[in-house]
């Protein structure tokens, strides 16, 4: 079972997430070239935080052409795990991945701090070791990060459970506190927080953990949770 | 040679925080007059093109990159130039 | 811009636009043995400036003590060097961005982050934390108010996107710093020791290469604007505006970090192209190692059209590197290069003859001994004298009187210097690498190093007016406060690294403000056993006569030897016993 | 009440790393015919002003903040609106 980082131009948590799968879940994990056009002997992706080519225009605007992405939509077609994180995030929204978009935060400002989120659906394939309504304090650290849908996709992603973390005290925005969502399907998750540096007491959370065991319990299991 | 004008504006039920940031700061550099304020992004682009195609090529740059229609819209102009 | 005849430049005196006086122009006449041609003048100006070669600053420079049993490199390479066992090193460096930060503040503070930032990869080390220290004036002048924002968030801006936490910095504001804000900027890296590099070019033969963004006309004479005093003219003068590009330096900095990992056969040496941009770093790479040089300047990599030979040398265009490659090796380099999308040209090769030589269009249009530009510029010995207002200080004028001390307090609390900084530093990402332990809001930023049970402790600290009132106390107490800050976060100060930002040097008020504080800091430095490893000088530091403080920052790197050693400022629990400790 | 567009762009001799990092991103989709690519910024103002004060407001605004004067050029159109 092996894990996949994305790394695509100007990514700057890649190795933070290397780091974390490997070094603290001890798992088998490799960094893949936004060049490649081949996951296939992977159990899961995740693409990591950054500023891919630079934000320029709007955040993963531009990555989401990256030759490797054709690979990516293919992997959460066939039921993968797929999972954005940040830059990812926005990533998987420009790419059609996850419905909404990630705007400017509403004070403009770049921010990076601990926000305190609840786990707003534990039954996902990405949350199943939190408990639901559990309070867990991850970083942010994002410029845009106001998550952005009309009232049918609000409504939409309310009605199917989609809603998996929210701030408990909103710092950019976000519409109805969306810190994360899933696809339909629950296998691609999109998230602003940083659970990969929250992995290690040292660095001041250790809440982070759960969302990789989660991962690894579910492909494990081989079961996806309806 | 075609030259061609876009702008990217945001959708009117989208709240722009830069916007709402620089209406602020107007009226704080004492421009009370200023009622309203939108911002966006513009482009001028260069294209070797033929004129039937210039149009289809812009539109397909729009909706591909250069906006993201979720929560922007376009428009553009092309001028043929020499 | 028309390149005028040596005849002309002479009998008119236009070396003076440049910031040469009649003097040095002699001097060069007298090195060369004829008159400078325009490239050549262009070419000296810069290298003489004070920001190149340290005219007036060199004999206070001198008192520092930069030698120890753990310096592996002190002042004089992109940035010094210290070992910290098992085979690492920590390297680090501070940079002023003073004028560029008043002109434009977002990409004058963001091009001050990044070049920093080269200066510390050229050494073959990883970066992994910035800081800052910043002085402005009151916070009641909106101007103030708009400087300080884009500041902040060009700071932000360069670090947040290339990856590396900002983790520390200091801010005050004083009256003293409107026309004249203070931009400093420290970046830290980890090395191992193996990997040590030098900015030199040895070996007849070898190639010089050109790596990183293309050349355009931007910050031309940004190190002769930075030895000048502002005033209206200067600024109409001015060349394009530096604008930096966070996501070219990310590609450009683990392209480098990759070649001198990978293939370290291949490379002899390699240098940022900083102030005086192609000239300073090929000449002071060759005259170090005792070569000369020949570039052909139709290969530069070019941005605009129609740049003249002395556009291009002086060019501070950002995100550019200059590596001296192994003759034999050139394929390994353009290739792993190509790998990042970047360019990686040849534009010159080494020469026994200590010449430096430039082509363009085939023609020579510089040829100059190599160490006349590098080592030959004059050293002044200004004449000091003790400001008139410590001469006429009464000490009652600063003996405080108050009543009410709880009201004194708050309005204390209240002064933009002393209130939290949290609302600018929390636009910074402190975070990214996951190794910072302590984030600012402590003494000290705390980044652990991986693999093993150390840390490194790092502050920025000085405060303008004590130096004010007096300078040699003051640049005493600058150290002094740093040591502090890293003892009170668990760590062995190592070393420092500091920023001297004055006024005019040819003012002897000024220039005795120097002395003093210099004479201060070398006394600390000794006693507290921390060399000075590197450093920046930014003189000049005046609008319409009048100098900020004297405001030398000193950034302090320390070692905390195991994790557990760490401490942070805040009360931990309610009924633990308060000590006051010192004197 | 007057409407105004202004169009901020950089200096020609500016480096602007966005325009090349799109430029660069519009060849790989395969618009090979794109030559040139500059990028600015638009703001739509509503200006409850004089014709003759309107001009002025508009010119004031771009010098002392919607324009970098250093780095950038600005245009601007002004129509009455109702
Ligand atoms: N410009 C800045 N950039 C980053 N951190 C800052 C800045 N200014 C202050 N800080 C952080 O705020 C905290 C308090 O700073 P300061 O008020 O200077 O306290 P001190 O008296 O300890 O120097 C420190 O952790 C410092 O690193």
């Amino acid at each position: 079972m092996k894990f996949a980082v994305i790394q695509f131009p100007g990514s700057n948590c890649d190795q933070d997430l290397m780091a974390a799968l490997r070094d603290v879940c001890q798992q088998d994990v490799q960094l893949i070239s936004y060049q490649s056009t081949d996951l296939s002997a992977f159990a899961a992706v995740l693409l990591p935080g950054g500023f891919s080519y630079g934000d320029y225009l709007r955040g993963g605007a531009i990555a989401r052409f990256a030759p490797i992405m054709g690979a990516v939509q293919q992997f959460a077609a066939g039921g993968g795990l797929v999972i954005g994180i940040c830059n990812g995030f926005q990533i998987l929204t420009e790419a059609g991945l996850l419905p909404g978009v990630l705007q400017r935060n509403q004070g403009a400002d770049f921010i990076c701090q601990s926000a305190a989120l609840t786990v707003a659906n534990a039954k996902t394939s990405f949350t199943s070791a939190y408990a639901d309504q559990q309070s867990i304090q991850l970083p942010i650290a994002h410029g845009e990060g106001n998550y952005y849908c009309d009232d049918a996709t609000l409504a939409q992603l309310k009605a199917e459970q989609r809603i998996v973390f929210t701030y408990q005290d909103n710092p950019n925005g976000s519409r109805a506190n969306i810190a994360g969502i899933t696809n339909q399907a629950g296998n691609v998750l999109g998230m602003m927080p940083h659970p990969e540096r929250a992995v290690e007491a040292l660095l001041g959370s250790e809440d982070g953990r759960g969302l990789f065991q989660s991962m690894i319990q579910t492909l494990t299991d081989k079961v996806v949770p309806v | 040679m075609y030259r061609a004008k876009v702008y990217v504006t945001y959708k009117d039920s989208i709240l722009d925080p830069q916007a709402e940031a620089i209406k602020t700061a107007l009226h704080q550099l004492e421009f009370p007059e200023l009622t309203q304020l939108t911002c966006g992004k513009y482009f001028e682009l260069e294209l070797a093109t033929t004129e039937a195609k210039a149009a289809t090529t812009v539109e397909q740059m729009c909706q591909k990159l250069l906006a993201n229609v979720n929560m922007e819209s376009y428009r553009y102009e092309i001028v043929a130039a020499e | 811009m028309i390149e005028q005849t040596a005849a002309t430049i002479k009998a008119q005196e236009l070396y003076a636009n440049w910031g040469l006086t009649t003097a040095e122009y002699q001097r060069i006449q007298e090195l060369l043995g004829r008159l400078p041609n325009f490239t050549e003048t262009g070419l000296f100006a810069a290298m003489w400036s004070e920001h190149c070669a340290y005219k007036n600053s060199k004999p206070l420079l001198k008192q520092f003590p930069t030698s120890g049993q753990r310096i592996l490199q002190g002042p004089g390479e992109g940035a010094g060097i210290i070992d910290i066992g098992d085979g690492q090193a920590v390297v680090f460096k501070a940079e002023s961005h003073n004028h560029p930060t008043a002109v434009e503040p977002y990409q004058g503070a963001a091009t001050g982050v990044g070049g920093i930032i080269r200066d510390i990869f050229s050494m073959g080390a990883q970066p992994v934390a910035l800081l800052d220290s910043l002085r402005f004036g009151e916070l009641d002048d909106p101007h103030t108010r708009f400087l300080l924002k884009e500041t902040i968030a060009g700071i932000g801006g360069y670090g947040n996107c290339i990856g590396i936490p900002t983790v520390g910095g200091e801010l005050a504001f004083d009256d003293a710093y409107a026309a004249n804000p203070v931009m400093n900027a420290m970046c830290v890296g980890v090395l191992d020791t193996a990997m040590q590099q030098k900015g030199q070019a040895t070996g007849a033969g070898n190639l010089i290469y050109y790596v990183g963004a293309k050349t355009g006309r931007d910050g031309i004479q940004g190190a002769i604007f930075a030895s000048a005093e502002f005033n209206d003219q200067v600024e109409a003068d001015r060349s394009a505006v530096q604008v930096g590009d966070p996501f070219m330096e990310k590609q450009l900095m683990d392209a480098c970090l990759e070649l001198i990992r990978e293939h370290p056969e291949a490379v002899v040496g390699i240098q940022d192209m900083g102030a005086a941009g192609l000239v300073s770093s090929s000449a002071e790479m060759g005259a170090k190692a005792g070569y000369g040089m020949v570039l052909d300047l139709d290969a530069v990599p070019q941005r605009e059209a129609g740049m003249i030979p002395y556009e291009l040398m002086l060019s501070e265009s950002q995100e550019r590197m200059l590596i001296c490659v192994a003759k034999e090796q050139a394929a390994v380099v353009e290739q792993l290069f190509a790998g990042y999308d970047l360019a990686a040209v040849k534009i010159g090769t080494v020469t026994a003859t200590k010449q430096y030589q430039l082509f363009a269009h085939g023609q020579l249009v510089a040829d100059v001994p190599i160490t006349a530009l590098v080592d030959d510029a004059p050293v002044y010995h200004r004449p000091q004298a003790v400001p008139q207002r410590l001469l006429a200080a009464d000490p009652q004028q600063y003996r405080p009187e108050f009543t009410d001390a709880g009201r004194v307090l708050q309005r204390l609390l209240q002064q933009p210097t002393i209130a939290s900084k949290q609302a600018l530093y929390r636009t910074y990402d402190t975070q990214v690498k996951t190794n910072t332990v302590v984030a600012p809001g402590s003494d000290a930023a705390v980044i652990r190093l991986r693999g093993g049970r150390k840390a490194l402790a790092m502050t920025t600290d000085g405060n303008g007016r004590y130096l004010y009132l007096n300078p040699e106390i003051g640049g005493q107490i600058a150290v002094c406060e740093a040591a502090r800050n890293i003892v009170a976060s668990g760590g062995t100060p190592l070393g420092i690294t500091d920023c001297l930002n004055f006024g005019s040097p040819e003012e002897p008020e000024s220039f005795y403000e120097l002395a003093q504080a210099t004479k201060g800091m070398s006394a600390a430095c000794r006693a507290l056993a921390t060399p000075v490893i590197s450093g920046n000088v930014s003189l000049y530091n005046e609008s319409n006569g009048q100098a900020i403080y004297p405001t030398p920052m000193v950034g302090m790197v320390g070692l905390i030897n195991d994790l557990d050693l760490i401490t942070t400022q805040d009360f931990k629990h309610s009924g633990d016993t308060i000590f006051l400790v010192g004197a």
